[in-house]
């Protein structure tokens, strides 16, 4: 099988880049979060350039022109009592509150790009430092073994003792009522930062076990071994051949953890502790539209379709990284 | 030593799997036949499609992307084309198969007497105590001390060679008349190989029942087999008697295979005669012969496919015999003179 | 086996004692946390105020406020609320708990019949449509926010359809105790179950179908068919018997967070006043008798369910029995 | 048929009242409870020696007899008052009220720490010392019964225009001598009312039954009740509530109809639909010690630029709220018309209500402030609808050049956050409902220098306003008030307009309640202090016609 | 000749779930000869892979001592044994498993040279590890082709090879090698064992050579250790122990060993039964349960290793003399 080709072949890390490019449902997934990813991007110039409105601002008592005619944002209602008042529903017109507007009178649609991209980058940002410290912990425990798994293990235990979201939101509530205090760094209850360390921190385990997993496996491994006999330094097996190996479990990992810190993030945000106004995500649009459910539906069900189109190409993602990444598949490529 | 007619009765056999978008051929062309009470070896290297030819016969591939020719008969019916209902009555009833790897090859989480009572209730109606009677019978036949107690036992709690025999019970429950086995020594240490061989040996008096016997092991095939089919690279190589192959092997590589085995007694060479390279992969096979290039007395010729030729007792892929360059007759080497 | 059982029991009680002081430190480190001012009342003297304090032993140092805590929860039973004043907490979530249990085991009934249902239909028809589409369906479930879909549920049985046929029997929210009548108890949790199994009916087809077609591939099942079984048998005897080894360990783990309140989510959309609401609203009132009481309680069903799962994994898989 | 002893007889005595609600109000325990939903419950299941009154009436209605024959003459210079105790009164045990009860009851609000001994009753006689060692509280000299006479008479250590009224709130209930001086929890002790409480789990549900002793003996302080069961659900939400309302599966909620649902139960049930006023002001307090709101102009500046027409927008329209442009709502005893801070208007010359927000007259005001860039956080619950306005808020700030920002701090945890003056508040968003109606209870209670203690978590004076001339003009509102009530609300209305020259908070506006009952319900039952007396609910029967 | 190795009384154990102890390897003394090839050989699990680990000090020992050129490395740490191990490699049964399946095959080579000094201390430079790389590459018949690949794209012969060549690599004097052809086919082990004949001749390497294959070993050693159960029952010179197997085992195992050769040899020694659990071993001799010779003694007290010949030794209570 070797020899006959004299290119230098592609290495393992390419060859699955390949494996992942041929794989059509992976791509057009990929597609998808780009093109994600790229209208949160223009969030900023849909706002302004086309809807005309700043979607922090609230403007309950403004009105907007469509067709030519004024039309008052919240809307009175003809009741005989009067009641209630009813945010301006889709227009489905780009130009002028296309998907309605929020009870404090914003427009959901450019709240939505902006939303895009507050949950798409904590959840990226959440999956990335998840990674990197369930990488650090699992690496450690795996490999040095002993006490030191022994104790990262337990803590573990006892963060997997406690359901996901119960974890989350207990953490969510201490932090958002005043913000984080440790030692010299403070970190304010409105700060990006402390729902993405959470998010991060609640999957931590989740993601070290495997990671933890394989590396006690590699650590047995006879390639291991055999480095071990030519007197490789112990740090340099870690780094050189176990890093390398793990690497494919935990890119893995990733979307599947960016799927699951933007549905933690939706819910924590859902329920009022996660990111907090005037930012807005897809999770805080949703409890706005909580309130609309009944006469403005569309506010809630937007943002939470989004949601389901992201965690899906994710989720399609990971399974076609997890297929291209196989290290079985690529040694039975080779035998 | 063997019926007339044959048993099973393999024409041109060809598998080819679809992998990246080409069609890869695994076997092309294998034909052969196993008639009753024979054991017929097959050997080959790794990679070779020995086990590939075994799942075809038994119809147990089931990639989406394999497709299959040629003509199996056995008894005179064809197989290739008898509905998945059908055959299934022929398998582990008339053709019954063991596999390499006895560490694997039960199910986890039943007891060995319960996959043996379930074979055989497949096939046979019978009450439950007296397909039990017969896993008991048949596990004592086998060797397996205990039987009742044995059958009783989960897979992991038995000895590799001890699971074996349960797998060799498993697939005489029904008498078959062929039993195709798939390596099923090589787990095994020497000396419970050596039972186990003893074991297979011994079937066809007591059964009745043809084997076809793969392995990659000439000592094996050498002690236990009436004929031999050499493979390589998925085209027969060489296939006859035991004894005439052994003695003149006809094919340069079945001579190379032979010579390449380090002898267990008399002179000790100073370097073992071995073959340069390794086998081609399937897709990387030359058209002509696909042993040229590592062949010695490769020429010319050797660049078109040679068929298969009747040499002395056996048919050779190789046109030495045809050009009259016959090998040497091969020294008894290891043999006690 | 007994030394097991006490290493296990061991095991949980060091989880415990590490939540709870964590759950305990990480309250009073929280800042407007002291609930003194709370408990005393809006506009209350500083007299009062002092009173409170000594009363509940806020004076007290940490660890002794923790021991004594302690001792009312397990020992005497008799914590109160600090949210609600004179509410005591064991039996506040006593009561919650056969809300959460119904709505986590009839969850769980959905999704465990649906998805074997679904991942065997999957695996035997591995690589056509069929295969596919099911496979699509669950990751849609599995991406569908849980208190959203629910929302939507809501949304369409509770008010847009509501007056049709085909939503008027849906009781209004809340749950309707077993006893008192069980098939206003069905109707009342019909909805949320089928909410709440979504995302793991999602989860769990997957996962079966991959480890039936992992199985698949397996020696055993080859020999299987060999004997001439057919591929039903052979999918469910052989490959469904098998895989229900990992399903099982996944199941333990999930439902144990759903009845120690991981299915709080569902409980709030549906206004279940199930274990994982309380604890919610315990901790949005940072109640910390109640967060303590509920979070104990749910580590001590993770960990149960651990165990159990265990347990059951001697039934399901010989090879564990015998320690291998 | 034969009408249950207690109940009025009248064809629409009967059946079974459900009420849902999203939480339970915890304790019971009526001298300890201090929640909206706990008063409104207990109303008829306790009484007082004086009480509001429990059938419709107006907003600044005060206290009338309950247990007591009469409303007393003052004696003593008002320092002291002889209530003779009605007879024949029975807890639903069957024992007899008696002066003990009272007194015991009295010395009870202090043994268990009622969050009210203090600012409420520490003014009776002993009351102080009830404070600092309340379990040897005795009262004594302050309260003393007299079995004979059937008299209990009450000293007080200086004279008070809101006595009637507290002893008519919640925490003056009379209950048995023999009730434990503990906080009872989850359960109830035992009342005079028309109905008891039979049983009761703070997160599904409460019983009451009617008391089989319960006699009517005024139809106006405690009348006898309808239905013959009342019961609560705890857990729905408002929005299922709603649901289950307009579906007939409950027949009252005791949240707000919520914003969301008005239009639709405005257009559909609107004769199922009540608009209830409250004595409820929502307001910003300004921290007048802490930059830039320690600069007056700075606090004027927000209250002129501040749009209310958002604000009432936000609560839902002018059909269930009003801009609010002083700390007295309105109907409060005291309360006049006025408004400081519009368009055209200023503390001198007040215009009638307010118009529209003066932006340029604010910026202009903050030019001279010089404090224009500085940074403003502000603080809001971090659920509801506090915080559509706090970002309103932040809106205005900004535009008036401020670096501002909200914080949301959950709500459980708010109303103590920006009462200590240790978390620097700056501007939080609350609001302030009373316990009885009076002007003292909203700009006394909000704005003196005793309500404002430093470093503490209760220091109900969150913008920590010091006024000494104000706090003068105060006690003399409420020293005329003593015997000259419209005087006395003259000079309230007169300290209100000081405060708001000051302007030490925002107001923002005055909600009405939304409720919506089933369609099995009428009878008038809204009254203004409980906002709905369960016990006149009428319910119609199956074949009623609706 | 003199003594590179000696192993003296080594044990090892292992401990199992449920607190039980698999003794794998149990008093097992062993000498290897400089230059000579210590073929080991037994049945699978008798603790070979083990006594191969032990001697290079991959595991930690139960007890037990070994002398690596009469220095005691049995108590070594592994900065300690760092100058040692370059003195002494491994290459293992599976080729594939023992390289990096994330490093190409140049990288992988010359790991050892980029983490040892050379003989001054210094650090080698690049010239110096790239010419040692194409030495290597040369000594065991690798293009140079190979170098960019990754193990995945060569055949088991291959990437034996390379194995070999990195075990090379800082020349060592020792090379233990546990099974190195027992996974390939005998067209490509004949080339591999040839290949350790032609090193040993050019580079005076001195092998411990595990196999489960008589007759590898028996091409390839000089003296055999027969092991069984963890201990070894009878060492000796390859001929004499081929020849004239002294322990009922060793002729067992000899007999049963299939010869491609038809008609070869019928009186075969058949054993009974199957090789017993290592955690509860038979009493007394180990193999007595079956023994075809075995009588009550042998239930009850163990043999242990004697001298019955000019260098061969056997434990047992009734050898073939
Ligand atoms: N399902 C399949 N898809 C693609 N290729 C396959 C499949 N099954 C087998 N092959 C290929 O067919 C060839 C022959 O395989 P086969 O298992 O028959 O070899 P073998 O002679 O039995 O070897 P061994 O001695 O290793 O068992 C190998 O190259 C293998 O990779
Ligand atoms: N890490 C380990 N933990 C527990 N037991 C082990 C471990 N490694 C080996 N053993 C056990 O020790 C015994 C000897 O193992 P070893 O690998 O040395 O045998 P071996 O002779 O090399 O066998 P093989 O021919 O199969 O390679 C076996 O019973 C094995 O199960
Ligand atoms: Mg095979
Ligand atoms: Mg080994």
């Amino acid at each position: 099988m070797s020899g006959t080709q004299e290119a230098t072949p592609p290495g393992p890390w390419r060859s699955a880049f390949r494996v992942l490019a041929r794989n059509r449902a992976s791509m057009v997934a990929l597609g998808v979060l780009g093109l994600m990813v790229l209208l949160s991007l223009l969030a900023p110039f849909y706002a302004h350039h086309i809807a005309h409105t700043d979607p922090f601002r609230a403007n309950v008592a403004g009105s907007f022109m469509l067709d030519g005619k004024t039309i008052d944002i919240m809307q009175p209602n003809d009741n005989p009592l009067h009641l209630g008042l009813t945010p301006a529903g889709p227009t489905w017109n780009p130009s002028a509150y296309m998907l309605g507007s929020d009870s404090q009178g914003r427009d959901v649609a450019a709240r939505l790009l902006y939303g895009g991209r507050i949950s798409l980058l904590i959840s990226f940002a959440a999956a990335a430092l998840c990674i990197v410290i369930a990488s650090v912990v699992g690496i450690l425990a795996g490999f040095f073994g002993g006490i030191v798994d022994m104790v990262l293990s337990r803590i573990m235990d006892i963060m997997w003792a406690v359901p996901v979201y119960l974890f989350a939101i207990s953490l969510s509530i201490v932090t958002i009522s005043d913000g984080l205090h440790i030692g010299p760094i403070t970190l304010e209850a409105d700060n990006l930062i402390i729902p993405i360390a959470i998010i991060a921190l609640v999957y931590m385990p989740y993601a070290a076990r495997p990671i933890r997993g394989r590396v006690m496996a590699l650590r047995n491994a006879d390639f291991v071994m055999a480095a071990r006999s030519l007197g490789v330094p112990r740090w340099r097996i870690l780094l050189v051949d176990i890093l390398p190996n793990v690497a494919s479990s935990i890119v893995v990992l990733a979307p599947l953890l960016a799927a699951f810190a933007l549905l933690t993030e939706s819910a924590l945000s859902f329920l009022s502790i996660g990111v907090q106004a005037p930012t807005a995500s897809w999770g805080t649009i949703i409890q706005d539209g909580e309130g609309l459910i009944y006469s403005r539906p569309m506010v809630a069900i937007a943002p939470g379709l989004a949601i389901v189109i992201v965690v899906v190409a994710l989720n399609v993602l990971g399974d076609g990284m997890r297929d291209a990444l196989d290290v079985r598949e690529t040694s039975k490529r080779g035998a | 030593m063997a019926g007339d007619a044959p048993l099973l009765d393999v024409r041109d056999l060809c598998v080819s799997f679809r992998s990246g978008g080409r069609d890869v051929p695994i076997i092309e062309n294998v034909s052969f036949t196993v008639c009753e009470r024979e054991i017929l070896g097959i050997v080959g290297e790794s990679g070779s499609g020995k086990s590939v030819t075994a799942m075809a016969i038994m119809r147990l591939i089931d990639d989406p992307g394999v497709s299959l020719r040629g003509s199996v008969r056995f008894r005179g019916q064809e197989l290739t084309t008898l509905p998945q209902k059908a055959f299934r009555h022929i398998r582990g009833r008339e053709i019954a198969m063991i596999f390499q790897d006895p560490m694997t090859a039960f199910t986890p989480v039943y007891t060995i007497g319960w996959q043996i009572d379930e074979a055989i209730r497949v096939h046979e109606r019978v009450s439950k105590s007296e397909a039990r009677a017969r896993t008991v019978r048949l596990l004592g036949d086998m060797g397996v001390p205990d039987p009742e107690r044995t059958a009783n036992r989960y897979p992991h709690q038995l000895s590799g060679g001890l699971r074996q025999r349960a797998m060799i019970a498993m697939a005489l429950s029904c008498n078959p008349a062929l039993l195709i086995a798939d390596e099923p020594t090589t787990a095994l240490d020497v000396t419970v190989q050596a039972q186990i061989l003893d074991l297979l040996r011994n079937l066809r008096t007591d059964y009745g029942s043809a084997v076809m016997l793969i392995t990659h092991d000439m000592g094996v095939v050498a002690e236990t087999c009436d004929h031999v089919m050499v493979l390589y690279s998925g085209r027969v190589a060489e296939r006859g008697p035991a004894s005439a192959v052994f003695e003149q092997p006809a094919h340069p590589y079945t001579a190379a295979l032979l010579d390449s085995i380090p002898p267990l007694t008399g002179p000790r060479p100073v370097r073992l005669p071995s073959i340069a390279g390794a086998p081609p992969a399937p897709l990387e096979r030359p058209s002509g012969c696909a042993f040229a290039p590592r062949c010695h007395y490769a020429h010319d010729a050797c660049v078109t496919l040679p068929p298969l030729v009747r040499f002395a007792e056996q048919d050779v892929a190789c046109v030495l015999p045809t050009e009259g360059k016959a090998l040497p007759t091969r020294l008894l080497h290891g043999a006690e003179a | 086996m007994l030394k097991a059982l006490l290493q296990r029991f061991g095991q949980t009680a060091f989880v415990l004692f590490g939540i709870s002081v964590l759950v305990f430190l990480v309250f009073f480190a929280t800042p407007g946390a002291d609930p003194t001012s709370r408990i005393a009342g809006k506009n209350a003297s500083p007299e009062t105020i002092a009173k409170v304090r000594q009363e509940y032993g806020f004076d007290h140092p940490l660890p002794v406020q923790y021991a004594t805590m302690m001792k009312k929860l397990f020992i005497t039973q008799d914590l109160t609320s600090y949210a609600n004043r004179g509410e005591k907490v064991v039996p506040e979530l006593i009561k919650a708990a056969p809300v959460t249990l119904s709505l986590a085991t009839g969850g769980a009934v959905i999704w465990v019949v649906v998805s074997i249902l679904m991942g065997t239909v999957a695996a035997a028809f591995r690589g056509t449509w069929i295969d596919r589409t099911l496979m699509a369906i669950g990751l849609v479930g599995i991406s569908i926010p849980v208190f959203w879909l629910g929302q939507v549920a809501n949304l369409i049985t509770q008010a847009r359809y509501h007056d049709t046929w085909l939503f008027s029997w849906v009781p209004a929210l809340g749950y309707v105790p077993f006893a008192e009548s069980p098939i206003g108890w069905f109707k009342a949790l019909i909805i949320p179950w089928c909410t709440l199994a979504v995302l793991f009916i999602g989860v769990y087809a997957r996962v079966l179908r991959s480890d039936l077609v992992t199985v698949s591939g397996e020696d055993f099942m080859r020999t299987a068919r060999a004997k001439g079984l057919t591929p039903t048998r052979v999918l469910l005897v052989h490959g469904l018997r098998t895989s229900m080894i990992t399903f099982v360990s996944l199941f333990g783990m999930d439902f144990a967070q759903l009845i120690g309140g991981g299915a709080l989510l569902t409980e709030v959309v549906f206004g279940l006043q199930g274990v994982g609401r309380l604890t919610y609203q315990a901790l949005s009132a940072l109640d910390l008798p109640l967060i303590m009481a509920s979070v104990m309680y749910s580590a001590v069903f993770v960990v149960l369910a651990n165990a159990l799962v265990d347990v059951i994994y001697i039934f399901l898989d010989p090879r564990v029995r015998d320690g291998r | 048929a034969t009408v249950a002893p207690g109940a009025p007889d009248s064809p629409e005595t009967g059946g079974i009242l459900r009420i849902t609600a999203e939480n339970s109000g915890g304790t019971l325990d009526p001298q300890i409870s201090y929640v909206h939903i706990t008063y409104q419950m207990e109303a008829i299941v306790y009484d007082g020696l004086t009480t509001f009154a429990k059938t419709p009436s107006k907003l600044s209605s005060h206290a009338i007899p309950d247990l007591a024959e009469a409303l007393p003459e003052p004696q003593d210079g008002g320092r002291t008052y002889v209530f003779h105790l009605r007879h024949g009164i029975r807890f639903s045990n069957g024992k007899e009220v008696t002066p003990d009860d009272v007194v015991a009851s009295m010395q009870r609000i202090f043994k268990v720490n009622s969050p009210t001994a203090g600012p409420y009753y520490s003014h009776i006689v002993g009351g102080e010392a009830c404070l600092k060692d309340a379990e040897h509280c005795t009262l004594a000299g302050g309260v003393e019964a007299d079995d004979k006479a059937w008299t209990v008479t009450f000293h007080l250590t200086h004279p008070d225009a809101e006595f009637f009224d507290r002893l008519a709130f919640q925490h003056a209930s009379i209950l048995p001598a023999d009730t434990p001086t503990h906080d009872t929890g989850n359960e109830a002790p035992l009342g005079t009312g028309p109905y008891k409480i039979v049983s009761y789990e703070p997160n599904s549900g409460l019983k009451m039954e009617r008391n089989p002793y319960f006699r009517q003996w005024d139809a106006v302080a405690q009348p006898a009740g309808y239905p013959d069961e009342i019961h609560y659900s705890f857990g729905l939400d408002p929005e299922a509530a709603v649901t289950a309302i307009e579906n007939n599966q409950y027949d009252w909620m005791l949240e707000s109809v919520p914003l969301d649902r008005q239009a639709e139960v405005g257009a559909r049930f609107s004769d199922r639909v009540k608009l209830i006023d409250q004595l409820v002001i929502f307001y910003a307090a300004l921290n007048v010690n802490q930059p830039p709101f320690n600069d007056v102009r700075v606090r004027q500046a927000l209250n002129y630029a501040l749009n209310r027409k958002a604000v009432v927008i936000y609560n839902g329209g002018p059909a269930v709220s009003s801009a609010a442009c002083q700390m007295l709502p309105t109907g409060a005893p005291g309360y006049e018309p006025g408004c400081a801070y519009t368009k055209g208007a200023s503390p001198e010359h007040l215009a009638p209500e307010w118009k529209e927000h003066d932006l340029a007259l604010a910026k202009k005001l903050v030019e001279e402030s010089g404090t224009k860039g500085q940074k403003v956080v502000i603080v809001t619950p971090g659920s509801g609808g506090s915080g559509a306005i706090a970002n309103e808020i932040r809106a205005t700030l900004v535009d008036l050049g401020y670096v501002a920002s909200v914080r949301p701090i959950t709500p459980v945890i708010e109303f103590s956050y920006i009462q200590n003056s240790d978390n620097k508040m700056q501007i939080g968003l609350t609001g302030w409902s009373a316990d009885y109606p009076s002007a003292s209870s909203f700009l006394r209670t909000l704005f003196s220098c005793a309500t404002f203690i430093p470093h503490s978590s209760n220091s109900i004076n969150a913008s920590q306003f010091c006024d000494p001339k104000l706090d003068a003009l105060m006690d003399k509102a409420a020293e005329v008030s003593l015997t000259d009530q419209k005087a006395g609300d003259a000079l309230w209305a007169e300290a209100s307009r000081a405060l708001m020259a000051q302007a030490p908070a925002v107001p923002l506006d005055q909600t009405r309640r939304v409720a919506l009952t089933s369609s099995r319900v009428h009878g008038t039952f809204d009254t203004p202090i409980y906002e709905a007396v369960f016990s006149q609910v009428k319910l119609r029967r199956a074949g009623d016609p609706p | 000749m003199t003594d590179i190795l000696k192993a003296i009384e080594l044990r090892k154990d292992y401990r199992l779930p449920r607190g039980k102890t698999l003794r794998a390897l149990d008093n097992v003394s062993l000498t290897v000869r400089s230059g000579e090839v210590l073929g080991l050989v037994g049945e699978s699990g008798c603790g070979k892979s083990t006594l191969g680990r032990c001697l290079l000090r991959l595991t930690d020992l139960s007890s037990g001592t070994i002398l690596f050129e009469n220095q005691d490395i049995s108590r070594m740490n592994d900065r300690a044994l760092r100058p040692v191990r370059r003195q002494m490699q491994m290459v293992f049964q599976d080729s594939y498993a023992a390289l990096n399946p994330k490093r190409r095959i140049g990288d992988l080579i010359t790991e050892p040279l980029r983490v040892h000094p050379d003989e001054n201390g210094q650090k080698r430079s690049r010239q110096v590890i790239e010419a040692r790389l194409y030495e290597l590459m040369d000594l065991v018949s690798l293009p140079r082709s190979a170098l960019a690949r990754y193990p995945h794209e060569f055949s088991g012969g291959q990437r034996q090879r390379i194995n070999i060549a990195r075990a090379l690599a800082l020349s060592p004097r020792l090379i233990v090698a546990d099974e190195p052809v027992s996974a390939l086919d005998v067209s490509v082990q004949a080339q591999i064992v040839n290949l350790f004949t032609d090193l040993k001749e050019q580079l005076g390497l001195t092998y411990v050579f595990i196999a489960h294959d008589l007759a590898v070993v028996r091409q390839i050693s000089t003296r055999v250790a027969v092991m069984y159960l963890g201990a070894i029952v009878e060492l000796g010179d390859t001929d004499t122990v081929m020849q004239r197997p002294a322990h009922p085992y060793t002729a067992a195992l000899i007999s049963a060993v299939p010869q491609p050769v038809i008609g070869a040899d019928d009186r075969r020694i058949l054993l009974h039964g199957d090789v017993p659990s290592p955690i509860s071993p038979p009493s007394g001799c180990r193999f007595h349960t079956r023994c075809p010779k075995a009588e009550t003694r042998c239930s009850q007290d163990a043999p242990q290793l004697r001298l019955i010949g000019n260098n061969h030794e056997v434990s047992c209570h009734f050898p073939n003399i």
